[in-house]
C-alpha cells in the first residue's frame, strides 16, 4: 500500500478526516480543537477539520471535561460515534465518573441493551516540565475497570491505524496518545489503514531478553537494546499497541525463547500495570522464567518540575539497559549466528 | 388543579393518565413486600406521591423522546411506557428483566421506548440526558429530551456543566427537578444556597418554571411548553415540580430526621386523590370507573409479579456477557 | 488493655469520636452524617457525633463530592483535620481531581511548604445486589496515586486504630471500609489505641502456602484455611491493612518458608494490585518460589445485581481453596508437628 | 477610572499600587525571553492587561488573607506581596524558588503570606479556596479567602458545587472572576451561556458585581465591599472583572483565533497607562517619580532573574523528598 511520511499528529488527524467522511455519526468535542494554533488543537490532532467539516461536527467545548464526557456518552447510546478530547491526561481525573461509571457499565447494567461506541482521546507522559498536573500516565486505572479499551498508539501508522479502529468499534475505547510523539516521524498507509486492537508488535528481535512497553518506552528500550547489543546482550523489544485487549500471547511466546522479562512503563511503578503483565506471563510461562521478572517504571512520586529533576523519575534507556543487565548478571550469554 | 380544557374529547387519554399514575402507585407500593419476602436486593426506591410528575411529564412529550432518570425511577419508565412485568423481573433479579437481572431496581432502561436508563449516581443522568439531546440535534430528528433528577440532584456539578452546554447548543433539553423537599436526610431547603431551585437556569440565560408536582395536568402543562421550546430550537428550559417523598427514601428508612406529621400537608394532596376527584367532578369518569382503574393496576402489578416469580434467574454464563459487544 | 465487643462500625465511631475529643481541628464532612437513620450516617459511623459535637463540626454537605472532597484538601493545608465521607466507593469517580490532582501532589509541587492531613473514608465491595454502581474495590486506582495513603481495616480494633492513626498522619489518607464489615463484632481496645501504618497481620500461620488479601478476602482465606488444612494443606494466611504503605517484608519473610503465594482481592483481576504485590515479592525472593504467585480477583466484570450472579464475580471460599490446591498440585505435604 | 477619595494621605498606598502593577507588567514582559533562551520549560501564562485586577484586589484584603490563584498566576502572587527572586527561581526550575524548583510557573505558592498555590488545573482553586474559607470559619479566626479564576472556569462544575457549599454556609469566600474574554481560543461570548458571567450568583442567592478590570481602584473598591460582607459573616460574593489578555495564553500562542486589532479598544485603556495618568492629574506623582517607579520595578525583575540565575539547580535527591511528611 502506498505511504507517506507523516508526524503522529497529522497520522491521527488523517484517521478523523477518514472516518469522518465514511460516517456521518462520527463528531469531535473538545477545548481548543476548531482555532487554535493552525486550524485547530493545541497538539494539531484536529487541524483544518473545523473548516472541513464544520463547527457542528467540531465542536468547542467549555472547560467543562466532566460534562462533555458525559455527553459523549449520551450521544454514544443514541446513535452517534463521539470522539472526544480531553486536553491532557490528567484531567482524566475530572471525567472518570462518565467513563467509569456511566459508559463502562452501560452495555452490561443494562443487560446488553445498547453499546457505547465512544472514544476518548488524551494523551500522557511527561514532557518538557509541564510538571505534576499535566505529566501523569493514569493508563492503569483505565485497565483497571472492566468495559473500557484502552490503546496506546507508538508510530504514525499505528497512530491512524489504531484510531481508526478506535472509532469504528462499539465499544467506548480510551484512546492515549503521548506528548512527546505527536511530532514524530513516520511512514503511514494512504487511504484506509486498519490495526486490530489486542496485537503487540515485536519490534525488534532477540534472544536473551524481553523488554515489554508502550510509547516512548519503547524507543528507549530499543535504544537500550543497541547499546546492550554492542555488549553482546540481544534483547527483544515489544510494543504492546494496545493494554486492553492484552496481546498476551506474543509476550509470552517472546518469554519462552528469552527466558527473561523487563517490563517498561512511564506511568509510576506501584500499582502500574506492569504486575498486570507479569501475572499474566507467570500464568502461562512460569516454568520458562529464568529470572525474576523485572520493571523500569516511572517513580513512585509526582512529576516534578525542574530540569534537574524531571528526567530522574521516568525511565531512561540507560535504567533500562541496567536494569536489563541486571537481569543477565552471571549469565554466560552467545549471540545468534548472523543469518538472514 | 389545572381543569381548564377537560373535556370528552380528552377522555381517554385522561384516563389513560390515571391508570398511570394507578400502576406507579401499586408498583412501588409493593417494594417493601418484595424486600422483606427476600425477593428484591440492594435498594429499591419508591416514587409514591410523585406519580403525578413522572406522568405528567412523560404525557407532554412523544413517543420518539427520551427520557433519563434517577435512582427513583420506577414512575419514570412506566409513564415512558415499559413493560412492568419486565421491570418487576428486573427487580427480582431474573433472566426476563429489562437488564436480564444485571442492573435491578436502580438500572432498569428500555432503549426500545427512548428510556435511557435509571442511574445508580445522583446526577449521572444529566450528562446522558444532554448528549441525546446533542445526538438528536446532529441527526436532524426531531427528538427532545427529558431529563429527570431530584433536588438534591441540583448541587451537583454535572447539573452546571450540562446546562451550560445545552444553552450554549441549545439543546433540545427538558431539565425537570423533582422537587420531593429530600435528599436522602438532607432538606432541600438546608442544602439549596438560595432556597430557590427554579433560580437556578437564570445562571444560564434561559427560563424556569415552578409547578404544582402534585397536579399531574399542571405538570403536563409546563413540560408541553418547555418541551415546545425545545423543539422550536430554543434550547433548554428548566422546571421545578414541587412534591413530597410520601415514603421513606428507600424501604428501611426510619425517617428519623423527619417528624411524623411534617408531610400530612403535602399526604392530603395526593396526586392521585386529586385527580381522580377532579375528573369524577367534571363527569368524565364515575366512581365505579374509577375504582376499576385503580383495581386493573394493582391487577397488572400482581400480574406482573408472577410473570416475575416465573422468570428463570440469569444462567451463570450470562455473568460474564455483555461486558464487550 | 482493656477491651469491649463492638462492631466496626461501632469502632470507627469511636476513633471519630476520641480524636474529635483530643484535637479541636479534627472534623468532619460528608452526606447524611447528622440525622440519618439512628443518630447519623448510612452504615452508622457518625451516629450520635452530630449530637455530641454540633453540626458545625460534623457537617451534612449536599451531593456535590468533588466539591466537598475538594473542600477538605482546602481545609488541610489551612490547619484543619478533615474527615470526608464518601458514602459509597463508587463516588471517588466523582472525586479524584482533588484527591489526585490536589490533595496527593501540593506537598511534592509545593516543594514542602504544606502537608495535606485529610482522611477520605469510604467503603468498598459487593454487598447485596447493590449492583454496578455501588460495589466497586476501586483501591488500586488509589494506590497508583504517589502522595496518597491507603488504609484497608478489616476488623473493629483494627478499625480504630488505623482511622485514629489516619486522622492524626499529616498525609492524605483514603480509609477503605468495607460493607460487609460494617456489622461485624470483635474486641475493640478501650482508649486510644494506635495502630501503625504499613504493618500487615498473620491472621493464620502455616507452612505450605502463604494468601495475602484484605477486608472479606482474608476470611474468605481463613474459611478456604480450615477446609484445606482437612485435605493436609496448611495455608498461612496474612490480612495486610495498609496498602499504602506497603508491609513488603512480612509478605516475603512468609513467602520465604512457604515458597508459595496466592494474593486475593475483590477488586477487578485486570491491573489490579495483586501484581503489585507479585513484583516486589518477585523481586526481593524470586529463588524462594516454586510455583507462580497465584491470584484470586474479582472477575472482570461490572458487578451484576442478581442474587444469581453476584457471587460469580467476586471471589468466593471455594475458589480460594482450589487455587490453592492447584498451586500445591503434585506436592508432598506434611503438616507441621503440632508443638505449642 | 473611579478616582473619589485620592488624597495625599493614601499617596504612598496608592504608588505601592502602581509600582506592583509595574512589577507584575515587568514580570510577565520577561517570560518569552527566558523561554527562547531555554530559561523555562512547560508553559507560562503571562498576566499582561490584568495587572489591575490583582493588585487592585489583594490591596482590599489583609495580610492574614487567604488567596488561591490559577495558571495565569504570576500577578496574583506579586500582589499578595510574594519575593519576585523565588518566584523567578520557581520559573527557572532553581533550588531557591518557592517549590524548591518542583513547581515551576504554574504552582507557585507561598503559604507564609496565604497565597495558596497556582494551580494548573482550571477550577482547582475553587474548592482550596473553600476549604480555607469554612477552616477560617471554624477556627474562628477573621480570615477571609479571596479566589482567582477566569472566565474559562466558571464553566467547570467546581463554581456550581462551591458556589452553593459557600452559600449554604455562609463562608468568607470572594469569588473574582477575572474575565478576559478568552479562555486559550475559547471565547466567553460563545462559551458562557447567556452571556452575562454575574448572573452565576443569582442561581444561589448571593450578589454579584461587575467591575472595570482595568481600574485598579474600581476593583479594589469591589473587592473591599465584598470582603466586608464576608467578614460580617453574610457569605459569598461574586465579582467579576472585565478585562483583557493583551498577550498570547502562553509564549508561542500565534492567536490566529483572533484579529490583530481587535482588542485596541482594550489596549487604549492600558491599566498602567491608566492609573499612572490619574496619580499625575491628581498630583500624587509627577511624570520623573512614575518613570522611577516602572525603572524600580524592572529593574527588581532584571535582579529576580540575576538571583534566579545564580541560584543552584535542585540536588537530584530531593526528587524523591516530599511526597510524604
Ligand atoms: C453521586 C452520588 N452521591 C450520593 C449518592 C447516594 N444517594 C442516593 S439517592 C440520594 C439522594 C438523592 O436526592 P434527590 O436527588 O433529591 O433524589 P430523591 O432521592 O429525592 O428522589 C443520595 C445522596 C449517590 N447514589 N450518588
Ligand atoms: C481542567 C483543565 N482543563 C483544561 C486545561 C487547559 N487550559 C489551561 S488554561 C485554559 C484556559 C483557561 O481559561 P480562563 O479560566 O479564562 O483563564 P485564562 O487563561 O484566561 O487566564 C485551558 C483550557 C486545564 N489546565 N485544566
Ligand atoms: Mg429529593
Ligand atoms: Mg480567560
Amino acid at each position: 500500500m502506498a505511504e507517506r511520511i507523516l508526524t503522529y499528529s497529522e497520522a491521527l488527524n488523517e484517521a478523523l478526516r477518514e472516518e469522518m467522511h465514511r460516517d456521518p455519526s462520527v463528531f469531535l468535542m473538545g477545548e481548543d480543537l476548531c482555532t487554535w494554533g493552525d486550524e485547530g488543537g493545541v497538539f494539531g490532532v484536529t487541524k483544518g477539520l473545523a473548516n472541513e467539516f464544520g463547527t457542528e461536527r467540531v465542536r468547542d467545548t467549555p472547560i467543562s471535561e466532566q460534562g462533555f464526557v458525559a455527553m459523549g456518552v449520551g450521544a454514544a447510546i443514541t446513535g452517534m460515534r463521539p470522539v472526544v478530547e480531553l486536553m491532557y491526561g490528567d484531567f482524566l481525573a475530572l471525567a472518570m465518573e462518565p467513563l467509569v461509571n456511566q459508559a463502562a457499565k452501560i452495555r452490561y447494567m443494562f443487560g446488553g441493551q445498547v453499546g457505547v461506541p465512544l472514544v476518548v482521546r488524551t494523551n500522557l507522559g511527561a514532557s518538557g516540565g509541564k510538571a505534576a498536573q499535566h505529566s501523569q500516565s493514569l493508563e492503569a486505572w483505565l485497565m483497571h475497570v472492566p468495559g473500557l479499551k484502552v490503546v496506546v498508539p507508538r508510530t504514525p501508522a499505528d497512530a491512524k491505524g489504531l484510531l481508526t479502529t478506535a472509532i469504528r468499534d462499539d465499544n467506548p475505547v480510551v484512546f492515549l496518545e503521548h506528548k512527546l510523539l505527536y511530532f514524530t516521524k513516520g511512514p503511514v498507509p494512504l487511504g484506509e489503514h486498519v490495526v486490530p486492537l489486542g496485537r503487540a508488535a515485536t519490534v525488534r528481535p532477540g534472544s536473551h531478553l524481553t523488554i515489554v512497553g508502550t510509547h516512548v518506552m519503547v524507543d528507549r528500550a530499543l535504544e537500550a537494546a543497541a547499546e546492550l547489543f554492542d555488549e553482546g546482550i540481544d534483547v527483544e523489544v515489544i510494543d504492546l499497541r494496545t493494554l486492553v485487549p492484552l496481546d498476551i500471547e506474543t509476550i509470552v511466546s517472546s518469554v519462552e525463547r528469552t527466558t527473561r522479562l523487563l517490563i517498561c512503563h512511564e506511568s509510576v511503578e506501584r500499582a502500574g500495570w506492569a504486575g498486570e503483565v507479569a501475572m499474566e506471563v507467570m500464568k502461562h510461562a512460569f516454568d520458562a522464567l529464568d529470572a525474576p521478572i523485572g520493571r523500569v517504571c516511572g517513580k513512585n512520586v509526582p512529576v516534578p518540575y525542574s530540569e534537574s529533576l524531571e528526567p530522574l523519575v521516568v525511565p531512561q534507556a540507560a535504567e533500562i539497559a541496567a536494569a536489563a543487565r541486571a537481569l543477565l548478571a552471571g549469565v554466560e550469554l552467545s549471540l545468534p549466528a548472523l543469518t538472514g | 388543579m389545572e381543569q381548564t380544557g377537560l373535556n370528552m374529547s380528552e377522555r381517554t387519554e385522561l384516563l389513560g393518565l390515571l391508570h398511570r399514575m394507578c400502576v406507579i402507585r401499586a408498583f412501588d407500593s409493593t417494594l417493601p413486600e418484595l424486600y422483606t419476602k427476600g425477593l428484591s436486593r440492594g435498594s429499591s426506591h419508591a416514587a409514591l406521591g410523585q406519580e403525578a410528575v413522572a406522568v405528567g411529564a412523560c404525557a407532554a412529550i412523544g413517543e420518539d423522546d427520551y427520557i433519563t432518570s434517577t435512582h427513583r425511577g420506577h414512575g419514570h419508565a412506566i409513564a415512558k411506557g415499559a413493560d412492568i412485568g419486565r421491570m418487576m423481573a428486573e427487580i427480582l433479579g431474573r433472566s426476563d428483566g429489562y437488564c436480564r437481572g444485571k442492573g435491578g431496581s436502580m438500572h432498569i432502561a428500555d432503549f426500545s421506548i427512548g428510556m435511557l436508563g435509571a442511574n445508580g449516581i445522583v446526577g449521572g443522568g444529566f450528562g446522558l440526558a444532554a448528549g441525546a439531546a446533542l445526538s438528536a440535534q446532529l441527526r436532524g430528528v426531531e427528538r427532545i429530551v427529558l431529563c429527570f433528577f431530584g433536588d438534591g440532584a441540583i448541587n451537583q456539578g454535572a447539573f452546571h456543566e450540562i446546562s451550560n452546554l445545552a444553552g450554549i447548543w441549545k439543546l433540545p433539553l427538558v431539565l425537570l427537578c423533582e422537587n420531593n423537599q429530600f435528599a436522602m436526610s438532607a432538606r432541600a431547603t438546608a442544602m439549596v444556597s438560595g432556597g430557590d431551585l427554579a433560580a437556578r437556569s437564570s445562571a444560564f440565560g434561559f427560563p424556569s418554571e415552578s409547578v404544582d408536582g402534585m397536579d399531574v395536568l399542571a405538570v403536563r402543562a409546563a413540560v408541553r411548553r418547555a418541551a415546545d421550546r425545545a423543539r422550536a430550537g430554543d434550547g433548554p428550559t428548566l422546571i421545578v415540580a414541587n412534591c413530597y417523598r410520601f415514603a421513606g427514601h428507600f424501604s428501611g428508612d426510619t425517617m428519623s430526621y423527619r417528624s411524623r406529621d411534617e408531610g400530612d400537608p403535602w399526604l392530603k394532596r395526593d396526586p392521585l386523590v386529586t385527580f381522580r376527584r377532579v375528573l369524577v367532578e367534571q363527569g368524565l369518569v364515575d366512581d365505579a370507573e374509577a375504582d376499576a382503574i385503580e383495581h386493573a393496576a394493582e391487577l397488572a402489578v400482581r400480574e406482573a409479579i408472577e410473570f416475575a416469580k416465573l422468570s428463570p434467574f440469569p444462567e451463570p454464563a450470562t455473568a460474564w456477557e455483555d461486558v464487550y459487544g
